[in-house]
């Protein structure tokens, strides 16, 4: 602070700056923050036999998560760079290497979403993972009917015609009505055929004499208990031999549905990755934004920004450590 | 709340200046969005005392409910929303009013009151800084709690009034995290975990300033064996805070999206929740429990030391004396910190825990009674032989002791495991946390509130008001709260909505009766304190710098201090609590005296 | 008015005591006397407990009144100063040390024997003697056919019965608490006993009931709006009633209407 | 570095960056030589968790300069590093282990815990009364 009034130079406590005493401070809660995550995603997995390690069935590709660290490490040491740069009051050079920062954390952004637009692909998302076999048939069916979409057509279809109904009760014209009850038909004929296999299909489940069988590329894995498995089937294609062919065979109504897959604890493997992922995802848009805000001042940047400069590498420093933990933890173990 | 005040000698600061020409700044910047600690702890103390308002509304509704079971309501039944129900009080409005009361006395009263007012308060002045280390960041940890207050207010309305969050302050799952548990609570239970994350980014902002100003702009001398023990009560409670409360942040976040996202940390898989489909899971919901009392069992003494360090000075203010063993009672301060993080256990023994996990924290819970009862002997011994003075704050302060003695000795019945089988959940359990709560802290929090409102305003509060104040909620507390530990030996447990139903406690009513009646004169009590409070802010006599003859550095200040706090930059020569010193003629000897060493006592010529 | 705030704050103190010395008699004390060793026990550590902090109680209020006393005397000089004694700290310190340790470790062994599995009674932890699955808001009971084991996957001859546990007097019997839905809590206050039973778990309770006698059975763990009313009954009773009381379950829930079905006869044939 | 940054010295921090990227190299090999199938998981998750700690060290102490922070370094990080690994550890023991049986679809210990006893009293009895009842048990 700025009180130099003839009383002794006498500073109490730590010879840091109070930012930097508050940054370090504040990646003190951050770590507890995380530890939170990171501790629960470890106990809740050892308290879980038979979680999903296979890359297979968790489309957790190592390669993404290393060039991911890589591009952090990247990133973390042009934020040094930066930092170099405004001690030695070299702000050009700063401001070059807060941009490869930027960039960088752009790459790391991409590629993280890269990732998880892999996991919506194969509807690996918490609260929608099938985790036994009898889950994976009801899911399926469901999904098969919803996709449809002829539950809520042929509501609408009753609903016009009761209206046409009472309008007929009440003797007045209903031409515009009937036009959009014939193309409400139309719609309900088109979706028809496809409402009939998902129905026949849906019966089958019902009855149980349908197998869930396994799909090809993933081999066993953790797939599917054993007992589950027992049941008596009757002859006939299994669920994904149904799906694969309702696939070829409608490919715009049932191209949503997902070949059925069982993952055992696999909404609970989800719910980590992605809280894990995500919070620290958005520390890494934090992080963007405070290098932002540094190369918005162009050649503002000065040497007062030093410390704010430090800050921003601190924080970044600690976001690129927390990936350092969820690097192995998620991909590699 | 003039800023000019008649005593402003070193009118030449440098110090006003040096913030900027705060001659200039409007009515908004100085009194709404100000970045001043003195400002915003004095905003934080009356958005606590509102809140203290209407937590204990809600505790009344409760009482009501207890006293005269399904019994029209006295005020609320004629509004129109509980017409519906006849004007009684329904089992959902009933579980949704006890965890209200909970969560706006734990998360809106006290915690803000503590760390919020008293701690922006108290801690520059007492360590002679000039503001907190980030004012703005200051500001914003206040402005945090209105969207936290917002939340909380919507999770009361959403349900429509008669419904709400429902699954008790501590928000176990499954109840709290899947949506058919509890029906009625739908949204309001996700707006109200919305309201705890805001509240846990505020605290958190506090936290970091707290810790950062006392670690780095202390005054000239004043080491850390020189802080007031108020200042060691906010610094372990800020430390607490920023290493605990991130842990809560997260687990609020965990079952927030369980609720909203389908994630599933908390649900395990295969509940049939009130006839809907089987939940898809595999989580465990003992965690929650773990990460949500690894937080809230640190949060019971981030609601207790800072009270505990304020008593510590109104009492040795009003003895006269030196506080009895200064460094005991620091060093005890953190062993309770430090046992703090370990014991988190205790609140799960019937929990279904591993019994071995149960033993460990059994004995460390034992253990954590040790600093307690270190501390109760030093007021007691701090209070021996002196020269005492019954003011408002001084019977707060004594008050804060004899309840303190009691909610710790019942805390003994808890810790241990066998016992804690039994009344676990009983009344017992309500008995003892209030009567830390309240009958500690509270106590504590009123005994600040008179003790340093003259630093505040510039102006003293009623002292005679204040004592019928005191009298009434110490009657009205005990009568209330201590007849709940024989409750909860006779096995009464907490939250239901109707205890008769159970044959075994039939013959109850008539002693919660007893216990609504005192809790309502408590209640009233509280307008007392109020109408001192805001009536003494404008009209209340003016006041010096030191009004108590006390020592601390906040009494070198003028009153109420104004921007920048002290004219000049205070130098620290002795620890707080030097009263009756030999050393000087005067009963006291203010932290910034400067007495020159010589064997003789000198006057002084301050 | 001085000396008035010392009485003040002494007098709450005895008045507090007081209450305790009537409170027994007044019906504001225990539900009944513990009818197992183990509850008697646990009685018996909440009355250790009790003595200790009473004596503490006592001590410090009185203390605290005591120096209130002198220090309201107005009288000349100053206070004493005093920064406090290192011995003093040292003995207080100490010493509720050691009662503190004490009493944890003079708890343990019944913890243990409540809480430890390995240490329950081996006949019971054998042959649990029904699942207890607890729903909001009732406790639903599944008794395995007379003369059968408690299995974990339901058996189809099963007995199910709602909010109405039965047991025989006088030797240890488990129970495995379930939940079906939310967190509650089996609460035995008549036994001091209470377990929550967490989603996902299957937990085993054990106790003994030497008395014969109807106990309320208190959902002790907020479960929903309907918490209060979540109330079942614990019915202790003779080896023979109790075998009679599974009896006529049995017969109860096989009564379709018809006269004994042959498929139960084969059934009941073949596990003899 | 001509300025006396006394406390922070010049470091070659590409030397640190090759580092990081060795020992991000040797975790991958880690997962590729396949220790999990090798040892077992709980070899690969120390072998890499090490890896970890040791780049994190570099991390913090060149490139966050803690190496040449005074002592409050210590006073901040270690009491935050304890109560880190304090949570793990401790909620391993309940979460983790799972002390009481499990009952989810998941997973079903009680289950089989009995049809593992009713399995080894098969052996000794083929008439076992417990066997009969396995069987019911795991036939669903």
């Amino acid at each position: 602070m700025s009180h130099q009034s003839g009383h002794p130079p006498l500073k109490m406590g730590v010879d840091i700056p109070n930012g930097k005493l508050g940054m370090w401070l504040f990646l003190g809660t951050e770590i507890m923050f995380f530890t939170a995550f990171i501790g629960s995603y470890i106990v809740l997995r050892i308290g879980s036999p038979g979680w999903p390690e296979n890359a297979e069935t968790t489309h957790i590709r190592i390669w993404a998560g290393g060039t991911n660290t890589f591009v952090l490490i990247c990133s973390s040491v042009a934020v040094v760079f930066a930092l170099e740069g405004m001690r030695n009051k070299n702000f050009d050079a700063a401001r070059k290497w807060l941009f490869v920062t930027l960039m960088l954390a752009f790459v790391f952004l991409g590629i993280k979403a890269f990732e998880y637009y892999g996991k919506f692909e194969h509807n690996i998302l918490p609260g929608r993972i099938p985790e036994t076999d009898a889950q994976a048939l009801n899911f399926t069916g469901r999904d098969l009917m919803a996709a449809t979409g002829i539950v809520d057509a042929t509501e609408k279809l009753k609903q016009l015609e009761s209206q046409m109904a009472d309008l007929q009760k009440q003797g007045r014209n209903a031409d515009a009505l009937q036009k959009q009850i014939e193309e409400q038909q139309k719609v309900v004929e088109a979706k028809t055929p496809a409402a009939n296999a998902a129905r026949a299909v849906n019966d089958r489940i019902k009855a149980g004499t349908i197998a869930l069988g396994l799909k090809h590329e993933h081999g066993e894995g953790e797939a599917a208990t054993e007992t589950e498995h027992a049941k008596p089937t009757a002859a006939g294609p299994t669920l994904v031999e149904e799906v694969e062919r309702l696939h070829k065979e409608f490919p715009d109504v049932f191209g949503s549905v997902h070949v059925p897959h069982p993952i055992k604890f696999g909404n609970l493997f989800a719910s980590c990755y992605f809280i894990m992922t995500g919070f620290h995802a958005l520390h890494v848009l934090v992080g963007m934004a405070l290098f932002i805000i540094l190369l918005g001042l162009g050649s503002k940047l000065s040497s007062q920004h030093e410390l704010f400069v430090e800050n921003s590498g601190l924080y970044w420093h600690f976001v690129d450590l927390v990936w350092i933990f969820l690097f192995p933890l998620i991909y590699i173990i | 709340m003039s800023i000019a005040t008649h005593d402003t000698p070193g009118a030449h600061s440098h110090d006003d200046h040096a913030h900027g020409g705060h001659h200039e700044i409007g009515f908004v910047r100085k009194y709404i969005f100000s970045t001043d600690h003195k400002v915003i702890g004095i905003q934080f103390l009356i958005t606590t005392m509102l809140m203290l308002m209407v937590g204990g509304a809600l505790a009344l509704g409760v009482r009501w409910q207890l006293a005269f079971p399904w019994q029209w309501m006295p005020i609320a039944g004629d509004l129109e929303v509980f017409q519906q129900q006849g004007g009684i009080i329904s089992p959902e409005f009933y579980t949704m009013l006890f965890t209200m009361h909970a969560t706006v006395m734990i998360f809106l009263v006290i915690i803000p009151v503590l760390a919020g007012a008293f701690g922006n308060f108290l801690i520059p002045l007492q360590i002679g800084a000039d503001d907190m280390a980030f004012p703005t960041l200051n500001m914003l940890s206040y402005w945090f709690m209105w969207p936290a207050i917002f939340c909380f207010g919507i999770s009361f309305v959403i349900g429509g009034v008669t419904a709400g969050p429902a699954a008790g302050w501590t928000s176990y799952p499954v109840l709290s995290a899947i949506i058919s548990a509890a029906p009625g609570s739908g949204p309001a239970q996700t707006f109200w975990l919305l309201a705890v994350t805001f509240v846990g980014v505020s605290s958190m902002m506090g936290s970091v300033n707290y810790m950062t100003t006392i670690i780095n702009m202390r005054a000239p001398g004043m080491t850390l064996f020189r802080m007031p023990m108020t200042i060691w009560g906010m610094f372990i409670t800020a430390i607490l805070q920023a290493f605990a409360l991130p842990v809560l942040t997260a687990a609020g976040f965990m079952v927030l999206f369980d609720r909203t996202m389908g994630t599933c940390f908390f649900v395990p898989a295969g509940l049939v929740v009130n006839n809907a489909d089987p939940t898809i899971g595999g989580g465990q919901p003992l965690l929650w429990q773990h990460l949500f009392w690894f937080y809230s069992h640190p949060a019971v003494y981030i609601m207790l030391l800072p009270a505990m360090g304020m008593v510590s000075d109104i009492l040795c203010t009003f003895a006269r004396k030196p506080l009895f063993g200064y460094k005991p009672m620091v060093y005890s301060m953190s062993a309770i910190a430090g046992l703090g993080f370990i014991v988190w256990g205790h609140h799960m023994f019937t929990s279904g825990m591993n019994p071995a996990l149960g033993m460990t924290f059994m004995v460390s819970t034992m253990m954590i009674a040790l600093p307690s009862a270190v501390k109760t002997f030093n007021w007691i011994g701090t209070l021996w032989g002196g020269h005492l003075h019954f003011t408002t704050p001084m019977l707060n302060a004594i008050a804060f002791v004899s309840m303190f003695i009691v909610g710790g000795l019942s805390g003994i019945f808890m810790a241990a495991v066998p016992v804690d089988l039994y009344i676990h959940d009983t009344y017992f359990i309500v008995a003892h946390f209030h009567y830390v709560l309240f009958g500690a802290t509270l106590f504590g929090v009123f005994g600040a509130i008179h003790f340093w409102f003259p630093k505040m305003f510039g102006r003293m509060m009623n002292d005679t008001v204040g004592k019928i104040h005191f009298v009434l909620t110490f009657i009205g507390f005990n009568g209330t709260f201590f007849t709940m530990h024989l409750l909860g030996v006779a096995g009464m447990p907490r939250r239901l909505a109707d205890p008769y139903n159970y044959p075994y406690l039939e013959h109850l009513l008539p002693m919660n009766q007893f216990m609504t009646y005192s809790a309502l004169l408590m209640g009233f009590a509280q307008f007392l304190l109020l109408g001192n409070f805001f009536y003494s802010m404008f009209w209340g006599p003016k006041c010096g710098r030191n009004p108590w003859h006390a020592n601390g550095l906040e009494w070198d200040a003028p009153s109420p201090p104004p921007h920048g706090n002290f004219e000049s930059i205070p130098i620290v020569y002795r620890g707080p609590y030097e009263y009756s010193s030999p050393e000087t003629d005067k009963d006291y000897l203010p932290q910034t005296e400067y007495i020159s060493p010589r064997p003789a006592p000198a006057p002084s010529t301050a | 008015m001085r000396k008035f705030w010392c009485l003040f704050f002494m007098f709450w103190p005895v008045l507090a005591i007081w209450l305790c010395w009537v409170s027994p008699a007044n019906g504001w004390w225990f539900p009944s006397i513990a009818p197992w060793e183990l509850g008697q026990q646990i009685d018996d550590l909440f009355y250790l407990l009790l003595i200790i902090t009473t004596v503490v109680f006592i001590g410090t209020q009185f203390a605290l009144g005591y120096v209130l006393w002198k220090g309201s005397d107005v009288k000349p000089g100053r206070a004493w100063f005093s920064h406090g004694s290192h011995n003093l700290e040292v003995i207080w310190t100490i010493l509720p040390a050691i009662i503190l340790l004490f009493i944890s470790l003079y708890q343990m062994d019944v913890l243990a024997r409540i809480r430890v599995m390995s240490k329950f009674p081996e006949q019971a932890s054998r042959d649990p003697i029904a699942e207890v699955t607890a729903r909001q808001f009732e406790w639903r009971i599944r008794y395995p056919a007379p003369g059968k084991k408690l299995l974990a996957q339901p058996q189809p001859d099963d007995l199910y019965t709602v909010n109405d546990l039965h047991v025989p007097v006088g030797q240890p019997v488990m129970i495995r608490l379930r939940s079906d839905d939310v967190q509650h809590s089996f609460g035995l206050p008549h036994l001091r006993l209470m377990q929550d039973a967490v989603p996902g778990l299957v937990i085993p309770v054990w106790f003994r009931s030497n008395a014969v006698g109807k106990f309320e059975i208190v959902c002790k763990e907020l479960c929903g709006w309907g918490h209060y009313k979540m109330q079942g009954e614990l019915t202790v009773e003779l080896e023979e009633d109790y075998e009679a009381y599974l009896k006529a379950l049995q017969e109860k829930m096989n009564d379709d209407g018809y006269p004994a079905d042959a498929e139960n006869a084969v059934a009941q044939s073949d596990e003899e | 570095m001509t300025e006396e940054h006394h406390d922070h010295p010049h470091v070659n921090y590409w030397r640190i960056f090759g580092y990081l990227c060795i020992f991000t190299v040797a975790s991958v090999i880690a997962d590729v030589m396949d220790i999990r199938r090798l040892y077992n998981l709980t070899a690969l998750a120390a072998v890499v968790l090490l890896i970890a700690c040791f780049k994190a060290s570099y991390v913090m102490r060149y490139f966050m300069h803690l190496k040449f922070e005074g002592g409050w370094k210590y006073i901040i990080l270690l009491p935050t590093t304890v109560l880190a690994l304090a949570i793990p550890f401790a909620l391993a023991s309940d979460i983790g282990i799972h002390y009481y049986d499990v009952d989810v679809p998941q997973q079903n210990t009680l289950l089989e815990k009995e049809m593992q006893a009713a399995d080894e009293s098969a052996d000794h009895d083929q008439h076992d009364h417990d066997h009969d009842a396995a069987e019911d048990g795991g036939g669903h």
